[in-house]
């Protein structure tokens, strides 16, 4: 318990989180702060392309083919099972629509990136190690998510229209996968040469430009939580805690299961519990119109993540240390 | 420099659904129009802002479409189904134009 | 798909003056309208450019607005005492839109 | 709040031209405009969006003009050899102004 | 006076000023070289977050509270005091209305952040030193000047109507007041180990990107000076450089009573001789949007700002030097 | 053969190369995967503002005079004569109108800075030195064709209109000469010492950021292939290939001449090779809006661009090394 604590004090004593914090507080005192939407887009490109190529780079020197087959499909399982447990309890806690509840839970099964990125960070800043693979993980977990949710409304209501090439289009070619997946390969082609040459500009600056990125999440995060009273529900907010709880020991079984490391456990952990807001609300918006987008981007914005930046994320490696020391 | 009747269509619609407005115009025959990019606005969902945002499922755009005034019917067939479920809004505006053979 | 008669306002107006004119709208019950930005333009004071500026002092916005004819002078009441003092002009133009109930 | 008749002139040029376009409105007298930057479309030369884009030589800026009605003529003889040999459209609409004097 | 001379011409072949000069003259030249808006932004984001973290970091490791304290105030009391200054100054060099040399004298009570961010950088390549906490009167020094403005107006002007809410928003939440006290606080928070985890994006690549960012003022700055002739009358044009000789002889007396080092006598006088072009001009258009732009955005972007960046600086380091040394 | 082979695969198989392929991919699979247009353009002022400068220290350290200005008669004169080249080229490939010939001749004529960068950037992994005024060569290059270009139209159609004072701002106060030029200036100027101070801005990241640049200009030129079945014909496309190998030649002969180092040599045949797709196509649309953007952006952008960055460094590179070796 001391470590858990002393690690989330530690934890919400970064940079990183401070940041977050500083957005936040800036945005619910209505300053007109803001990061220019070009730059925020400059940094989510930095910090995929960063990622990818280092999970790469890694997977190059290190090897990981059947364990990284293995753990893609955990990975892909995980992400198209946990819409059911989300769906599930949303019904019960909540008072949402099959179409809300079903675009929540989505949203829920699918992953958020920078959730994984700070989650990696903050492994690094303990000396934790873990596969570099995991980010390849990461990316197929993006979309299945998407696929139960929609199945789930079909069954609900069959009457439901197809769904058009657009949506596969949005779901499977999504930016942000490609170029997470795209510089994977690029660093697992290129090695330990093309990490040399790079690596003064995926490495030295990433924790500052994390800073920034986290910076201008807790701002949009903040004006999100102007809307949150009148959307969100008691129930719902409950589930924006509990889901991600619920979701990281699905996390943590799967990763015992692959024979991860401490660091991988945790960030499996990491990615079950963390919710898109990025690919999946764009994806319902073509998918679902008629699904409330600020019921999903409120709870997994202004809820789910920063109670996993904050206390998650301490607490997923505390679990996992304890279990797998036991 | 004469001016020939025309109609101006502006069409508000969520960026995300750019791609497929942009496909149901021109399968529609609708080759001329004008993006313009939108950073904020107000409706019956509320107030929204681009600012810092990361996703393209908030943000908006603007088509500007001139057309002669027999065509707009085209349009507006086209248009209906995108429009339709999503969130947006469209007007039609009476306007001249120069060089009526171009629209 | 019918067309009903509506008001499309065009405000352009000082960049610092956006969230003055926002509420100005929202509590006179305009609650629909889009925001475009403005890159440029000249007027009495002359010419500016938003062109690597930092601060929000020179620049322009555009707000858009469609609303029923009958609600223009609720609009023009709210926004008058804002728009007085500062930099900025206002158009309003015959429109036609669909689905009129939204306006 | 009386409102006036005014026109509302938009003109959508390629961007390499906003230079040229504001030099010759503003030598015409035509002192008041305000540029709309563009960041996609459609016309007879195909689709273009300026994503990602360096080179100016793709895109195009919106000049959107409110004018007295007596003033159109100056603008359309200024506005013409400039718009004439290059990519662009222009419309002329008919808009309500307030304060009058400014225009 | 040697040592003026030398120190200018260093000063003025540094990459940081040459940036500045080039910007200034491809805008002279009428180029169509430019920094996209939001590029511009994203510096001025950078450059505000960097030099906050720093001096936070600085005084978190040499303490500095009731010097802190002192400090902030005579910075508040300099920003007050200021404007009647710069007021008396141009109702005697020039024909400016009430509501315009008002306006004018919040500039000149404010700051220059970027002025800051030079005169510093200058410092550390002398290898002067300074206390970390003068960001933080810098940051203090922002506001004062705007409500000593609107006093001498209402004043004059017995009539004028009551600030509304927003322009107090405008002023006391102004998105780089938050962003540079925000920075300094997590740096004070985190320290050393946190400025050791972000330290090669705050401090490396520090340098040249305010290169860039000294580039897009002088670009902003040339394209000011056309309309400058129309104007800037010769009274006032002696105005922009007057005062900051004068206000720079209020900063090296404050510096002095508080007991500062050489670099901090040196930045208060860079403090109190820059103007504001990025908050005060903003704060003016809500609170005073009869007053003339043109007027004070010339003359502290156009005049004073390159006044103090290439002659200023050097001067006041010397200026203090000689004081501190006799 | 097995020396090119060996080259040209290690190239292809770089982190800029495969950033490229990636953008590439990216668009013709129709991802909305995109850079900002203000973030292509901030990396694109960083690319030129780091290259001009570390050449202007170049020089600075290793002076130039003579060789400089001699190389830089080379430059003008090989950009001014090889539009005739390309321009004969064409007419005997295509059937393109004179003046939709004479369009793409000027972009053959001038040069791709991205090409140069990327190639400057393959040599100093090859550990192949260069002088640094190669870049000021580069800046030379960039205007002249455009006036032969006007002054084959003008021969075929003696009747065209004069051009104005804009087409000449558009031509030689163009950003990127401007920037170019300015910070190679500010480098010569500053020389070591300036150098120094922001080295770790324009050396560290530089190769990241040109990986970045590289993905951008993928996605560019894949979008840009959509087109080019329609516009492009088979002869067209056999000139986009062979017009590079042409000047190349041209760019050998020349850097013999003038008795430059392997690496220089490399460059000027880059140089020659290279088409603009930046500078002259704005000037096309200002001077010859009747040519078709389509058939000139096409062939510089999606045939000849890749052409070079992928096969042609490497073969130039070769092609130096056997002619300069024997
Ligand atoms: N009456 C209107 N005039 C202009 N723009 C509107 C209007 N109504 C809605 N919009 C735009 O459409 C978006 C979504 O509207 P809504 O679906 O009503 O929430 C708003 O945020 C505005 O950008
Ligand atoms: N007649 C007009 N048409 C369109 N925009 C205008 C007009 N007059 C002024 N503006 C816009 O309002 C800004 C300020 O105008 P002014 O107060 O006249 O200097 C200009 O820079 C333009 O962006
Ligand atoms: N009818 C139209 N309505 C609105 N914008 C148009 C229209 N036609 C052309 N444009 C704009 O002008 C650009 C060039 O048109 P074009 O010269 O026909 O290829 C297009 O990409 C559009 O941005
Ligand atoms: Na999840
Ligand atoms: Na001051
Ligand atoms: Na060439």
């Amino acid at each position: 318990m001391d470590g858990i604590l002393a690690l989330a004090q530690q934890n919400l004593l970064s940079p990183i989180i401070l940041s977050f914090v500083l957005g936040l507080a800036a945005a619910l005192v209505r300053s007109d702060l803001n990061i220019p939407e070009a730059i925020a887009k400059g940094l989510s490109v930095y910090l995929l392309f960063a990622i990818g190529f280092k999970g790469g780079a890694n997977v190059s020197s290190h090897g990981a083919d059947l364990e990284l087959a293995l753990a893609l499909l955990a990975g892909i399982i995980l992400s198209a099972a946990l819409p059911f447990v989300a769906y599930g309890l949303l019904r019960l806690l909540t008072r949402l629509s099959v179409v809300d509840a079903a675009a929540v839970a989505a949203h829920y099964g699918s992953i958020s990136i920078v959730t994984f990125v700070a989650a990696s960070t903050i492994l690094d800043s303990q000396g934790i190690g873990y596969e570099g693979y995991m980010v390849a993980v990461a990316a197929a977990m993006e979309a299945p998510a998407i696929l139960t949710a929609l199945w789930l409304i079909s069954r609900a209501r069959p009457e439901s229209r197809q769904q058009d090439s657009h949506l596969w289009r949005e779901v499977m070619l999504n930016g942000s996968i490609i170029l997470l997946v795209g510089a994977f390969v690029i660093g697992w082609i290129t090695g330990e040469e093309g990490k040399r040459q790079i690596d003064p500009f995926i490495t030295a600056p990433f924790h500052g430009l994390l800073c920034l990125f986290l910076l201008d999440m807790g701002l949009v995060a903040g004006r999100g939580l102007y809307k949150a009273q009148r959307v969100v529900s008691a129930g719902a907010l409950v589930f924006g805690i509990t889901m991600p709880l619920v979701s990281s020991l699905f996390g943590l079984l799967a990763g015992l299961a692959l024979g991860l490391s401490l660091g991988g456990v945790t960030l499996l952990m990491v990615l079950a519990a963390s919710a898109s807001y990025i690919a999946v609300p764009a994806a319902m918006r073509v998918a679902l119109p008629e699904a409330n987008p600020a019921v999903y981007l409120t709870l997994s914005l202004c809820i789910t993540f920063p109670f996993n930046l904050i206390l998650g994320i301490p607490l997923y490696i505390t679990a996992a240390e304890l279990v797998m020391a036991g | 420099m004469d001016l020939y009747p025309a109609k101006r269509v502006e069409i508000i619609i969520e960026s995300v659904m750019e791609g497929h407005l942009t496909e149901a115009l021109v399968d529609a025959g609708v080759t001329g129009f004008t993006i313009v990019p939108v950073s904020g606005g107000s409706g019956r969902s509320g107030q929204w802002s681009g600012q810092g945002q990361v996703s393209r499922a908030g943000g908006m755009v603007m088509f500007v479409c001139l057309l002669r005034p027999d065509r707009l019917q085209t349009l507006l067939d086209s248009v209906f189904p995108v429009l339709d479920r999503h969130i947006g809004v469209l007007s039609v505006t009476d306007t001249y134009v120069l060089r009526a053979e171009r629209f």
